[in-house]
């Protein structure tokens, strides 16, 4: 709770600091006000579940363990907005402080009681990222980005709002342990205007972690961005995405798993193919990117799909090692699209030449998201897989691995490209905070590959 | 300790190298090899064959999952890490003619892939060995993918795209295992031994795990990638991959699948014997007509494996003995093939068969060496090639006569072509391309000296060998057979 | 029932065993990596000195045997143990590996001798010394090997190194061919050979001559599996011992120097499958089938390559086609049982074989490695020695006494017409064609005008002592061969057959008639008179053509008729060419194009394929245009609402 | 809030339920169908509202104000979006001099 409070704070701070005449004060004190965030984030952690709001908001370890990821990931971020941190820039306070605003609404969504949390939090988190993937503002690649992410995400809104409303009118509360209550204790079978909505919000949240067919946005809205937000938007608003999915899936409709199974598992499929075979085609790496990170929302859907114990469990070391590899991934795609001016494979050329270290935590990460054991991404994916065949669900792990086989061919295209092409480029300047920050995700995605026991069951 | 010594050294001295320029990368690379080949060494002195599985090691690795780093060796792991011991300073040493660049890098990978390798040997858990299996998989694929030849990338690619397409159905197969496990799930190799799933289970399972080995050995038909990646890749990684890399999946079906699923193999032995002894002649008649000779021998190495794999499922003592002593065989002559085919090709810069001849004019310590090796791969008795084939066509033809008759028609088409191949090569008149040949040097001279000598003395004394393993393999038929 | 002792480890005779293979072993190593810097005299020191230490050793261990007792065993040390597989590397001693160890190492030796005034002026002196004594080595563990592995150790040895004495001179193509060809062909019986083994470990659980033999009684006469086993072993004799239809490798062996044609592919090597026959005589009596196979494909060879050998024009391929054909003889006679006359006809075909392929050797040497006998003629007053020893060699293997062959090929005639009178009929017939072709090899060679060039009329010369000394001694032994065998009419007291009986008793006991000797002296004596007048009426008809009429054969390729046919060996090697080789080379190119990169391949490809095309059909979806997107999304929706409502 | 208001009940439920979702269809339909910009997003706007109408009639009949608190934060947060909405279409329409959305399809495939 308090994290939600202090980054509300922080955020209008970070307003006022725009006000001074130097940006270079902005970044230096958000990474201090993350670090305060992430601290103080874990006061709540093994305090048993805390109320807040009424009953709208309750912080347990699900939801302190799922924002402490979201936390740590845009900490990781934002050594790689270096290039933004200019005196030139009008609007760099804003935009950190739409970060911060976005975060909350991101712990928002991961510790929602009630629908209207789950709104809301969607919503702040949405509404920022509107705005962020619009700002290029003289660029019309953002402002498409920005128009198709927006009118796309507001219907999306709408349907899951009138699922909302369905499920009031049904249960005749936005309680979510009312709601479980309720749908329990339906002996006869559910009313379908609960079905229907409980279905409308699938599709709701499905949009917003961009699983298919609700993931046309992701590519063109991933692509047009700015990398920096790019990033963010795959790591943290999927995180918060899928934590908010599991939440409905585990403690709002756990009597409907059956009602909602095949669907949901239609649609991981669709989800795991669309995004491999679909990053499989790309020439963009940034675009690849986009489908790789709709691919792992398959995965992650899968461990939905489990309905055991074990999923939240394997979801939290998943959206570490998938948040940690990505930021890599984009980290080295900003340095290098900023200095060659382009994001496709064919900047990567030689990078293993010509700045080993980026091509190494290229690589690393790649593996990660590959899943390659030693990397983080090998036991996030293992986990994944052990809790869907716990429950039974071998085919579907058949069709995950599957496609895990192809997407070793679109993450290593860029290992190739890096190391047994020929140089074409320069060797690109990287600033030393950077360069710490790649060295220490790398660590991070090795550390989880090889002692995986450190963060495999920490809820 | 001694196994994690073993385990790890090859990879410490790895980082070490890494930092290395030039030169320098080459020696370190090679003394850290030479070392680690005398701890196995060492290792196997303090060996007892019969004492079951020796110098084990558990620590908690992924505690609240059952996870444990447990490794030790048996006489079956022993013979393979000495193989792979054996293998690795060779293959080094004879990579020193060549001016890789970032040497440094170059060697590090070799090392780091015996790690892997050893790892995969020695591992007494279905996780470790997974990760060691695919541990090992990288570094090769950056040794084929940067240091290859002209098609080296869409072809390595695919072997690595392929390989870990398999690797994932073994991985859900393990982790299908786990949970069937009692208790708190564990992954020990012991506990998957105790298993005792349904025959419908262990007949998908069986699948799932033997498709992972069968692309690593390659089984027919499941070798496309071999050819071109032997081909295309450096010798150096030819030589690991065939080498050693190759027995993982050998391996792997002695340790992870036949005491795994025994109902399973029972139902589909004959099958794979069947593509196995299809693979058997299909790679021989292909290797007669093949003009490069690195793609002749990865044709060889598939007919080769063929026999393994066919020797491993017919679950007698000669045949999964005939195995054993034939991994050792095969990888100790198949890098002997390469490297002289890697010297006729640095010398002359060619590997086709066609633009050559009359070598043996130029080169009288090369034919020999050629020739020895050459006897060694068409099993000529009182090499090491002959008592492998010797047992496993003993265990093939115990299974069923009709397979080991169709099955010991490799000992006649093994000969056609690797006589033809040598013909052509050695004999008749020397070319322009030719009579640029030059004799043996001295480090190549160090390189094939071991390799002959292991071939007599595996082909005159196998019991040295075969008696690692025999317990073991009595053991293992012991569960199978429960 | 008889009995291998198997003693307790005598050091002392294990050391002794071992040492008259690991000789040659030895010269062979230092003759081979001395090679091309060692001196001539040194090499041919040490080549021909092991061997002779061998023979010496052999002699030694033949006196110091029991006769009439069995064999023992000396394990030297445990090779291969796997399971119930047990396979010492373990020699026996017993009569006949004592024979055919005199055998091995003294024509062997003498040949080594021969060979170092032959090869004298070739620049590969010490490779071919090293060759030769490798194959003593490898024949010595064949004929010693107390199992049958041992045995295929040797009999691959022996392959290996006919392989690398037929391609001696390695730069000539058509050489390399036949060395190829011989070890493929070999390979073929080996594989027969193999398969046989594995069924004796299996029937009998082990390999081991002693345990083998002594289980082998226990079961019924022809039952399946016996039958089985001694017809995949005779496959492996097939091959090693050039029957048909595994012969053809053999004339084309004669690529090979000429001392290695004696030794190799006349006296020893390609005897080797009737010493294994012998060497399972009580398997083979089990099955009465499989020698009636043995006794066919003999008597068949027998004729079919004598048929061969009339029209040969070069000197060394007659005498191939002669070992063929006599080869087949030895095989006629173990398939009617006649154990001990077979190998009493291995014994003096040896003798007069290696001694006519020597005299070759010799001949081909005066005239300059010229081997066809259209450039010969009127050589016996150039070559004396050469001449009178061939023609003792000719007369022994055409029969007429008192020479060798006369007493092992009418013993054997005898064996045969007991046993079936049609093939005794065919067998006089192929005597009467040996008669012929050896006649007329010597006319042509020997009588006449010379036919060859000036050059090489200048060149003729006798060749040196230590060519022409073990021609002499072979000519003795050709002579002399056969009173070791002496018929019942002449004596009771067939010395080679008393002293071979004790490995032939297990026999006897299963089938005592094969061994009893019912034959009046009547008959005996009419045999003997047919036999050698049909030789001698050879001899004739071929003086009257090649003496008195004079007429040399004609020309390359203006052969008519049958005569053409022939000629060109019935055209077997093109029918294999056509039936075997060329359709392997095409299936292995068909498989190549057509299964791997046409088939196998593009399957594992398509998967790819598959993926990519999928990707690019999603493209179509992803058209960058919101309503479409959005109209995607609602399609969506509905299909989910109408599977989970309507369609439920 | 103890009583409902009889006047509600005496329309049923149903037909609010009917009258949303037909409310909803149509911004459904407009979003789909026109290309301006400003358009589509008034019908967004259609579907939020036909959510207010459900949820306030909902909550009416339950005597629950939970629903017409919610409908307020709907309220707001339509706001905002419309705000950050208008803002980005006037963006576009400087840098595109339209709203046609049609013109918007550079990023794609």
């Amino acid at each position: 709770m308090t994290s939600i409070i202090l980054l509300s704070v922080f955020g209008i701070i970070n307003l006022f600091l725009g006000f001074l005449k130097s940006n270079r004060i902005l970044m230096p004190a958000v990474v201090v006000f993350l670090a305060i965030v992430f601290g103080v984030n874990f006061i709540d952690w093994n305090q048993g579940p805390q109320t807040h709001f009424n009953n709208m908001l309750v912080i347990d370890n699900f939801s302190v363990a799922f924002a402490a990821v979201m936390v740590l990931s845009m900490l990781l971020i934002l050594p790689f907005s270096r290039s933004y941190v200019t005196d030139e820039n009008p609007h760099l306070a804003e935009f950190y402080s739409l970060l911060l605003f976005s975060l909350v609404g991101a712990i928002m969504m991961v510790s929602y009681e009630n629908m209207l949390m789950l709104f809301l939090g969607i919503e702040i988190l949405s509404i920022a990222m509107y705005v962020l993937a619009g700002s290029h503002k003289k660029q019309l690649r953002s402002n498409e980005a920005a128009l198709k992410y927006l009118l796309m995400g507001s219907f999306a809104t709408g349907i899951l709002l009138f699922g909302i409303a369905l499920i009031y009118g049904a249960s005749g509360t936005f309680n979510i342990s009312d709601i479980a209550s309720f749908s329990s204790t339906q002996p006869a079978g559910l009313l379908p205007m609960m079905e229907v909505g409980v279905l409308m919000i699938l599709i709701g949240v499905c949009f917003k972690i961009g699983a298919a067919p609700f993931h046309f946005w992701t590519p063109d809205v991933y692509e047009g961005t700015p990398t920096i937000f790019t990033a963010y938007m795959s790591t943290v608003v999927k995180t918060a995405g899928i934590a908010a999915f599991y939440k409905l899936v585990w403690s709002v409709f756990p009597g409907l798993n059956e009602f909602w199974y095949p669907t949901l598992v239609a649609i991981t499929v669709l989800t795991l193919v669309i995004g491999n075979v679909g990053a499989a085609v790309q020439n963009s790496f940034k675009r690849m990117l986009a489908y790789s990170s709709i691919a792992h929302a398959g995965y992650l859907l899968i461990a939905l799909t489990s309905f055991n114990d074990r999923s939240e469990n394997a979801i939290l070391f998943y959206a570490l090692a998938y948040t940690v590899a990505t930021v890599a991934a984009f980290g080295v795609l900003k340095l290098v699209s900023d200095q060659r001016g382009e994001e496709g494979y064919e900047a990567f050329n030689g990078l293993g030449k010509t700045n080993p270290l980026l091509a190494f935590s290229m690589t690393v990460a790649m593996c990660s998201l590959a899943s390659i054991p030693l990397t983080g991404g090998f036991f996030a994916k293992f986990f994944i897989f052990g809790a869907a065949i716990d429950a039974g669900a071998v085919w579907l792990v058949v069709v995950a691995i599957l496609m895990s086989a192809v997407s070793i061919y679109y993450y290593f295209r860029v290992v190739i490209a890096m190391y047994m092409r020929d140089a074409e480029g320069e060797r690109i300047a990287v600033d030393p905070f950077a360069a710490f920050m790649l060295i220490v995700l790398s660590i991070f995605t090795i550390l989880m590959g090889v002692a995986p026991g450190l963060f495999n069951n920490l809820l | 300790m001694l196994t994690a010594f073993l385990l790890f050294w090859p990879a410490l001295a790895g980082l070490l190298v890494l930092l290395m320029r030039g030169e320098a990368a080459k020696k370190v690379a090679l003394g850290a090899a030479v070392i680690e080949f005398l701890a196995v060494v060492d290792a196997m002195m303090q060996f007892d064959p019969n004492a079951g599985t020796q110098f084990e090691l558990n620590l908690p690795w992924i505690e609240n999952a059952g996870i444990a780093f447990h490794i030790g060796m048996d006489g079956i792991s022993m013979l393979l890490v000495f193989l792979a011991a054996f293998l690795v300073p060779l293959i080094i040493l004879a990579s020193f003619k060549h001016d890789y660049r970032n040497p440094g890098t170059f060697y590090a990978l070799i090392l780091f892939m015996q790690t892997g390798m050893i790892g995969s040997f020695v591992a007494l858990d279905a996780f470790v060995f997974y990760f060691f299996w695919e541990v090992a998989l990288i570094p090769i694929y950056f040794i084929a993918g940067i240091w290859g030849g002209e098609r080296r990338v869409p072809v390595t690619f695919k072997f690595f795209i392929y390989t870990i397409f398999g690797s994932l159905f073994m991985l859900v197969g393990f982790v299908y295992l786990y949970f069937q496990t009692p208790g708190t799930h564990t992954s020990d190799l012991s506990a998957f031994y105790q298993l005792a799933l349904s025959p419908e289970n262990q007949s998908w399972v069986f699948w799932f795990i033997f498709l992972a080995f069968a692309i690593k050995m390659p089984v027919f038909p499941f070798h496309t990638w071999q050819p071109d990646t032997y081909t295309e890749a450096p010798t150096t990684g030819t030589m690991l991959l065939s080498g050693i890399m190759l027995k993982m999946g050998i391996y792997g079906v002695i340790r992870w699948l036949l005491p795994v699923v025994p109902a399973g193999v029972a139902q589909w032995a004959d099958v794979v014997l069947v593509l196995a002894i299809i693979g058997i002649i299909y790679g021989a008649i292909i290797a007669i007509r093949q003009n490069d000779m690195k793609r002749l021998a990865a044709f060889s190495s598939i007919s080769h494996v063929g026999l393994i794999a066919a020797g491993l499922f017919t679950l007698n003592m000669q045949g999964l003995q005939g195995a054993m002593i034939q991994m050792l065989s095969h990888g100790i002559n198949v890098v002997g093939i390469f490297f002289l085919i890697d010297i006729i090709f640095r010398r002359l810069g060619t590997r086709e068969i066609k633009a050559l001849g009359g070598i043996t004019q130029y080169g009288k310590a090369f034919t020999i060496c050629f020739m020895v090796v050459l006897l060694a791969m068409v099993g000529l008795p009182l090499t090491n090639g002959f008592v492998g084939e010797f047992l496993l066509l003993s265990g093939v033809f115990q299974y069923n006569y009709i397979m080991g008759g169709v099955a010991g028609i490799t000992i006649i088409l093994g000969a056609v072509y690797m006589f033809r191949m040598f013909q052509r090569v050695m004999f008749g008149e020397a070319n322009y391309v030719t009579s640029k040949f030059t004799d043996l040097t001295a480090t190549e001279m160090a390189v094939l000296i071991p390799i002959i000598i292991m071939i007599f003395w595996i082909g005159l004394h196998p019991n040295t060998f075969l008696q690692i393993s025999e317990p073991a393999v009595r053991d293992l038929l012991t569960i199978i057979k429960r | 029932m008889q009995q291998i002792q198997v003693p307790e480890n005598n050091p002392a005779m294990a050391l002794l065993c071992l040492l008259i293979p690991l000789l040659p072993l030895i010269g062979f190593v230092i003759n081979g990596l001395g090679n091309g810097k060692l001196p001539k005299s040194l090499v041919s020191l040490v080549g021909c000195g092991s061997v002779l230490i061998s023979f010496l050793l052999s002699i030694y261990l033949f006196f110091s045997f029991e006769s009439g007792s069995a064999g023992y065993v000396t394990e030297v040390f445990n090779w291969i143990q796997v399971g119930t597989l047990s396979i010492p590397f373990a020699f026996q001693i017993d009569q006949l590996s004592l024979i055919m160890l005199l055998l091995v190492t003294g024509v062997g030796f003498v040949i080594h001798v021969y060979s170092a005034g032959y090869m004298s002026h070739d620049p590969g002196f010490g490779k071919f010394f090293a060759f030769l004594n490798l194959f003593i080595f490898s024949m010595l563990l064949l004929v010693m090997g107390a199992n049958y592995v041992m045995m295929f150790i040797g009999w691959e040895g022996v392959g290996l190194c006919s392989y690398l004495l037929i391609g001696f001179w390695n730069k000539v193509t058509p050489y390399n061919n036949a060395a190829k060809k011989a070890f493929i062909m070999n390979r073929i019986g080996d594989l027969g050979f193999l398969l046989g083994i594995f069924l004796i470990f299996m029937t009998f659980g082990s390999v081991g001559y002693a345990e083998v033999f002594g289980k082998a009684a226990t079961i019924p006469v022809s039952s399946e599996v016996i039958t089985a086993i001694t017809l995949l072993l005779f496959v492996g004799a097939m091959g090693k011992s050039a029957q048909i239809p595994l012969y053809t490798w053999l004339p084309d062996a004669m690529a090979g120097p000429t001392p290695v044609s004696a030794l190799i592919h006349a006296a020893t090597m390609v005897t080797a499958g009737i010493y294994m026959v012998l060497r399972s005589n009580i398997l083979y009596t089990m099955a009465p089938e499989t020698l009636e196979v043995v006794a066919i494909i003999g008597l068949a060879t027998a004729v079919f390559a004598a048929t061969i050998g009339l029209f040969q024009n070069d000197i060394k391929k007659v005498l191939a086609y002669s070992t063929v054909s006599q080869l087949g003889y030895m095989f006629l006679a173990l398939g009617v049982m006649a154990y001990s006359s077979s190998f009493f006809h291995v014994l003096t075909h040896a003798f007069f074989k290696a001694l006519l392929f020597l005299g070759a050797g010799s001949v081909i040497h005066a005239m300059s490695g010229e081997q066809d006998m259209r450039s010969m003629g009127g050589l016996r007053k150039a070559l004396p020695i050469t001449f009178i020893t061939m023609l003792i060699g000719t007369l022994a293997i055409s029969g007429i006494p008192p020479f060798a062959g006369f007493f092992s090929k009418d013993e054997l005639l005898a064996h045969v017409y007991e046993h079936n009178k049609i093939m005794w009929g065919f067998g006089v017939l192929a005597s009467f064609m040996t008669s012929f072709y050896m006649f007329r090899l010597m006319f042509l060679t020997f009588f006449g005008s010379f036919r060859g060039t000036e050059e090489q009329r200048h060149h003729l010369h006798e060749s040196p002592a230590s060519m022409t000394i073990p021609l002499i001694i072979l000519a003795v032994l050709s002579t002399i061969g056969g009173f070791m065998g002496l018929p019942p009419v002449f004596s009771e007291n067939h010395t080679l057959a008393n002293y071979l009986a004790p490995l032939f008793e297990a026999s006897r006991q299963v089938n005592p008639e094969a061994f009893g000797h019912h034959m009046d002296h009547a008959t005996e004596f009419m045999l003997m008179g047919i036999s050698v007048a049909v030789a001698l009426v050879a001899a004739i008809i071929a003086y009257v053509i090649y003496v008195s009429k004079k007429s040399v054969p004609a020309a390359e390729g203006t052969e008519t008729g049958i005569h053409k046919v022939v000629y060109n060996k019935y055209y077997i090697d093109e029918l294999y060419d056509t039936i075997i080789v060329k359709p392997i080379m095409s299936l292995s190119t068909g498989l190549y194009r057509f299964v791997e990169k046409g088939l196998i391949d593009p399957l594992v490809n398509g998967f790819g394929k598959v993926t990519m095309g999928g990707g690019r059909g999603l493209r179509v979806l992803q058209s960058g245009a919101i309503g479409s997107y959005l109209l995607t999304m609602v399609v969506g929706i509905i299909l989910i609402l109408v599977l989970n409502f309507i369609l439920r | 809030m103890n009583e409902i208001p009889e006047v509600i009940r005496t329309i049923p439920l149903n037909y609010y339920l009917f009258l949303s979702t037909a409310l909803f269809v149509i911004g459904v339909t407009g979003v789909l169908l026109r290309r301006n910009a400003i358009i589509i997003f008034m019908c967004i706007e259609l579907m939020l509202n036909a959510v207010n109408l459900l949820l306030a009639a909902f909550a009416s009949y339950r005597s629950d104000p939970n629903g017409q608190v919610f409908v307020f934060f709907i309220m707001a947060v339509a706001a905002a979006e419309v705000c950050v909405g208008l803002a980005i279409i006037v963006m576009i329409y400087r840098n595109l001099q339209s709203t046609d959305v049609h013109l918007l399809n550079k990023l794609k495939w």
